[in-house]
């Protein structure tokens, strides 16, 4: 897995890598250079299975993060890429040719997050949300509780134990 | 809110792409088998918006006898909405046997008679739920299964699901717990049996009552009617 | 379709014809085309999600899959709760086997935190995981002929897995959702006399192994049926990420218990089962093998269960236990192949973003769609149950 | 019985006896496919109280006449088949309105319900009902064919078309049943009865995993009332069909009600154990060895 780290480091220039035990490394690079990385990590590394796409939202930073996540079967190692993107301006490369099921996980970002991902094949349909409007739902400054509360009509809450100071009470009886 | 005009500014044509043809969503005139004309405006169409018919009970003696039938002949319409649909496979299997009480799963609107809601409703579901309680006969039933149909439950917080079925529709019983065990399954259809011999299960009727109220509050949440013609 | 001299049906493979787009072309106003939905409440369509089926004939030509009915936004609920707080949201991401998620998840805030867990504990969430696989093949495994119209051995299977979600109720409490395994161990022992009663119970399930090897796998209308129908070409499960007993069936040895062991999988001694013919049949084949592999497996768990010893590591209080900032991947296999949650943590007292990647997700968007094509609309229900869809793993 | 009002009483007579009795069976049935699969199964009167459920259901609506009108024709099929099917053999009050060419227009009948409900599902609207309808009547198609050739090469055999002849040749021990006599024609019958009674592996039509549930997707309350009656009806009548042409027909009621249970419950338990096929398999099915056995009864007995 070294070596090809080592060769990762050579041809795509990362900015860094981390190893963390148990078969899973990290590499970042530039939005430019993911396509490049993931053909070559398909095709020559034998990095053949793709796992999953996902998105964090660093707000405070303004950047979105996304993780691809690839598998080789046959050194049972997974390598997991990280590209940031700025938040003003959401939208990333697509890589739906190299594997079948990126598609979907772009179509879910794409409603999710708001992250474009131009040309790729029905993008812009809804997937698990119908009708919905406004900010899209997993960024961070859409506040779902406020949004259920004013649209659900909430049953008032119950009286009971808070379950901070119970658990304090009970469990963790000597701690500050 | 800079946010939401910068996700806003997609192509235009995004509506439009994964639903349906725009020729689907004109106003247009067909002729049913009997050769009567019909407006049809498929976007007023997909509210649903017409009053359903109240049918009230006529004769005392014969509906007492009928509701005695209809309580022992529950025709459950088979619509996993939730994850509560995982403990109906066991209602019908060995341990259970909910037949035993005169308990069926049938699977089309149709033929059903209780609708049982297993559990929370994404806004998804809940217009397909609609879409399948307007279309049982009356009279139906509602039986809200899991603490998610009465308050939210696990999920009070989640932007995609209802808190509280019963401004939706009307619901006749509710079973708490997440998940409510088979058995508590059971307890609730006995308690809805009692509810049907005693002429209280009028829930189709309170539907067409306040069906402007009901309505109001689907058209709320439910932002995109579109769907297709039938569902099942 | 041995035997040529009688074979009347003509060869469609090259049907319908694709366009340039690489999408079938398919004019509906030419009125050979029939639009179907089917779903959600079609009782052939696994759990909560709909088909948009587009037919000619009895044949399927092109295909959509709807889901989204059962979306909870649980990734953005986490984001709201403490650690703690998201074990009981979690396990009810995927309904059927929720104890995936919370060893996933438990796993993960382990790997974040840098906490070990007692021998003991992971002894007893081996135990957990392969009974909970256990209960999902018991229904999985005749749900296939059920698919098809068999339904006595739905009746046997569901049985037999209420009896494992007793010996559930008596270890955990719970029937379906058991919130047993938790960061730093579990939350308790065996009960008295538990490993008896379990061993009954599997007693029970060997003999229903037999029965429903001859009711349903040799069944001659199932083999008519099931043999050469949902051909899954080998070439698909890379291109598709294709995982577990999908996989499997088509040749390729994909095990995470195998490939990247955790727990302590490395000290049981057990076969990956594999098949190469990749059909219904082959996919129901492989499931059951796996169920007399988990049998094995559990008889073996229990033997080395160590008796005494700590079930849970401590911790600090769980309500404002502050977990330091990183980023991780836990997988495990569950019976539907590799169920893995991607972590994030950013250092305070709730996760920054945890995504469940399903082997639904795949199986059941992308696959399903390319595998609907061609397919006899009468296969489609035994199509989705032999993929093994589960719909809340995709929405989450 | 010069008395045609008499005559008719006692055809009703018959008519509720046989409803009750498939009634009865209904639940017979569901309560051994639930023994075999463990469990308890439905109260033995639980299809009449469907029944009064159905008729009571307050909310109906019609798609229109020729919806109205299918389970019309299906019920006048079923009695259609109960009216010229002698009952019980030397009996004259229950052998209904049978006569010479019975035969003829018992073949006409069993068609006849299936037909009118096919334009009425159709104009359901609901494409599941279409693609039932399409099932059934290609299957069905297919199954009169072994049927067809069974029963001609019966009608020469005997000589008659008609139902209590052949019944009266019969008579005197298991030794003259037509099933000993001519057992090749029996076998293409017993196959094609397989297809009629559609239990598993030939219940195409109402495929509930497949097309929920078929033609009557879109029936309700008391049509679907109506659709059960005639099945309770229909049932009992085809299966004394079979019992007349093959079993030697029945001398009082309680043979007729065990002979009835016993060729009903051939299908049955072949349906518990196996799951349904695909149209075209079924179809491939029928035109294989049971037209082989009907060509062959023919030839046998030319």
């Amino acid at each position: 897995m070294k070596e090809i780290l080592e060769r990762i480091n050579q041809q795509f220039n990362c900015s860094a890598h981390e190893h963390q035990p148990e078969n899973l490394s990290w590499v970042q690079l530039d939005k430019k250079q993911l396509v490049p990385l993931l053909s070559y990590l398909k095709h020559t590394e034998n990095f053949s299975h793709f796992v999953l796409l996902t998105a964090v939202d660093w707000i405070e930073n303004n950047e979105f993060q996304l993780n691809y996540l690839l598998t080789n079967h046959e050194l049972h190692q997974d390598i997991a890429i990280r590209v940031m993107i700025p938040r003003d301006e959401p939208e990333m490369i697509t890589a739906h040719h190299l594997w079948q099921q990126i598609a979907t996980y772009q179509r879910e970002i794409n409603e999710m997050y708001g992250i474009n991902f131009p040309n790729s094949p029905r993008v812009n349909e809804s997937f698990l949300l119908e009708g919905w409007e406004g900010i899209p739902p997993m960024r961070r400054e859409f506040d779902t509780k406020k949004y259920s509360e004013e649209t659900f009509f909430p049953r008032p809450r119950q009286e009971g134990k808070d379950p901070q100071t119970h658990m304090k009470q009970k469990l963790y009886p000597d701690e500050e | 809110m800079s946010e939401e005009t910068k996700h806003n500014n997609q192509p235009e044509n995004t509506e439009e792409s994964n639903k349906f043809p725009k020729e689907h969503l004109q106003k247009r005139t067909v002729y049913s088998p009997d050769g009567e004309k019909i407006e049809i405006d498929p976007l007023q169409d997909y509210y649903l918006q017409d009053r359903p018919e109240r049918r009230d009970p006529r004769y005392r003696v014969v509906e007492k006898f009928l509701n005695w039938a209809r309580s022992e002949s529950l025709w459950i319409l088979g619509f996993g909405t939730g994850c509560g649909s995982i403990e109906l496979p066991p209602l019908t299997t060995p341990r259970f046997d909910a037949f035993r009480f005169g308990i069926a799963m049938r699977p089309t609107p149709r033929q059903s008679n209780v609708f049982i809601i297993s559990g929370y409703m994404s806004i998804k579901t809940l217009k397909r739920a609609i879409r399948s309680y307007e279309q049982m006969p009356d009279p139906k039933y509602v039986v809200a299964l899991g603490s998610c149909t009465i308050n939210g439950g696990m999920y009070f917080d989640s932007y995609n699901t209802i808190n509280r079925l019963d401004k939706y529709m009307p619901v006749d019983v509710y079973i708490a717990g997440c998940m409510p065990r088979p058995e508590a399954l059971i307890a609730g259809f006995n308690k809805l049996k009692q509810r049907i011999k005693e002429g209280r299960a009028e829930g189709a009727n309170e539907y067409v009552q306040r069906f402007d109220e009901y309505k109001a509050n689907q058209k709320q949440i439910i932002k995109d009617w579109n769907m297709p013609d039938y569902n099942w | 379709m041995k035997n040529k001299l009688f074979n009347i049906s003509p060869d469609r493979s090259k049907y319908p014809t694709i366009g340039k787009d690489g999408k079938p072309e398919i004019d509906l106003s030419s009125g050979k085309f029939v639009k179907i939905w089917q779903g959600p409440n079609h009782p052939g369509v696994t759990g909560n999600m709909s088909l948009e089926l587009t037919v000619s004939g009895d044949e399927v030509v092109d295909a959509k899959t709807h889901v989204g009915y059962l979306h909870r936004g649980f990734e953005k609920l986490f984001e709201r709760r403490k650690y703690i707080q998201c074990f009981p949201t979690s396990i009810r991401m995927c309904v059927p086997e929720a104890d995936s998620n919370e060893y996933c998840l438990a796993v993960g805030t382990e790997k974040l935190a840098g906490i070990d867990v007692p021998d003991r504990a992971k002894w007893l969430r081996m135990l957990t995981l392969e009974m909970s696989r256990l209960q999902m093949l018991l229904r999985i495994v005749p749900g296939q002929g059920g698919t098809m119209g068999l339904g006595i051995g739905v009746q046997w299977g569901m049985y037999l897995r209420d009896l494992i979600l007793d010996r559930f109720e008596e270890l955990t409490g719970g029937r379906i959702y058991h919130m047993y395994i938790l960061p730093g161990g579990v939350r308790g022992g065996l009960p008295e006399g538990f490993e008896t009663r379990l061993e009954e119970n599997l007693k029970d399930i060997e003999k229903f192994v037999h029965r429903i090897d001859n009711v349903l796998y040799q069944n001659a209308v199932f083999r008519k049926r099931a043999m050469g129908v949902g051909y899954l070409d080998p070439s698909w499960v890379d291109e598709y990420g294709v995982v577990g007993s999908n996989a499997r069936a088509a040749g390729f040895k994909r095990d995470v218990r195998k490939d990247n062991p955790y727990l302590f999988y490395e000290q049981l001694d057990w076969e990956v089962p594999i098949k190469t013919e990749s059909d219904i049949y082959t996919r129901a084949r492989i499931r059951w093998y796996d169920l007399q592999v988990t049998i094995d497996l559990i008889r073996q768990i229990l033997a080395k269960i160590p008796k005494t010893g700590d079930v849970r590591a401590k911790t600090p209080n769980v309500m404002h236990w502050k977990i330091p900032a990183g980023q991780t991947y836990v997988k495990s296999e569950s019976s539907r192949g590799e169920f893995g949650f991607f972590m994030v943590s950013d250092g305070t007292d709730k996760p920054r973003r945890i995504n469940l990647r399903g082997p639904s997700y795949t199986h059941a968007v992308p696959l399903l769609e390319r595998m609907l094509i061609n397919t006899n609309i009468a296969d489609v229900g035994a199509l989705m149950v032999s993929l093994q869809t589960c719909p809340p793993e995709i929405e989450r | 019985m010069e008395n045609i009002a008499a005559k008719l009483l006692w055809t009703f007579l018959g008519l509720l006896i046989v409803l009750n009795w498939g009634m009865l069976k209904t639940s017979i049935v569901r309560k051994i496919v639930a023994r075999v699969g463990g469990r308890y199964g439905i109260r033995w009167y639980q299809p009449w109280i469907n029944l009064i459920k159905l008729y009571g259901t307050r909310g109906q609506l019609s798609h229109g006449v020729m919806f109205y009108l299918g389970p019309v024709f299906r019920i006048a099929g079923g009695v259609g088949l109960f009216l010229f099917m002698p009952l019980i053999f030397g009996d004259p009050r229950w052998s209904n309105f049978a006569f010479a060419g019975d035969l003829i227009l018992l073949l006409y009948f069993k068609f006849f319900g299936m037909l009118g409900m096919a334009l009425g599902a159709g104009e359901g609207g609901h494409p599941y009902s279409a693609i039932g309808v399409s099932r059934g009547l290609s299957q069905y198609t297919t199954v009169e064919i072994p049927f067809t050739l069974g029963i001609i090469a019966l009608a020469v055999q005997y000589d008659t078309l008609s139902l209590t002849e052949m019944v009266a040749a019969q008579q005197g021990g298991i030794a003259n049943w037509t099933i000993v006599t001519n057992p090749i024609a029996s076998a293409a019958l017993l196959f094609s009865m397989l297809g009629i009674f559609m239990h598993a592996p030939f219940d195409l039509v109402k495929a509930p995993n497949e097309i929920p549930i078929g033609p009557p997707t879109e029936y309700h309350g008391s049509y679907l009332g109506v659709l059960r009656t005639n099945a309770a009806i229909m049932h009992i009548t085809e299966a004394v069909l079979f019992m007349n042409l093959l079993f030697g027909g029945a001398n009082n009621w309680i043979e007729l009600i065990i002979k009835t249970f016993l060729i009903y419950f051939i299908t049955v338990f072949i349906g518990v154990v196996f799951p349904r096929f695909r149209i075209e398999q079924s179809v491939r099915f029928f035109l294989g060895v049971p037209l082989i056995l009907g060509i062959l009864a023919i030839i046998l007995i030319m």
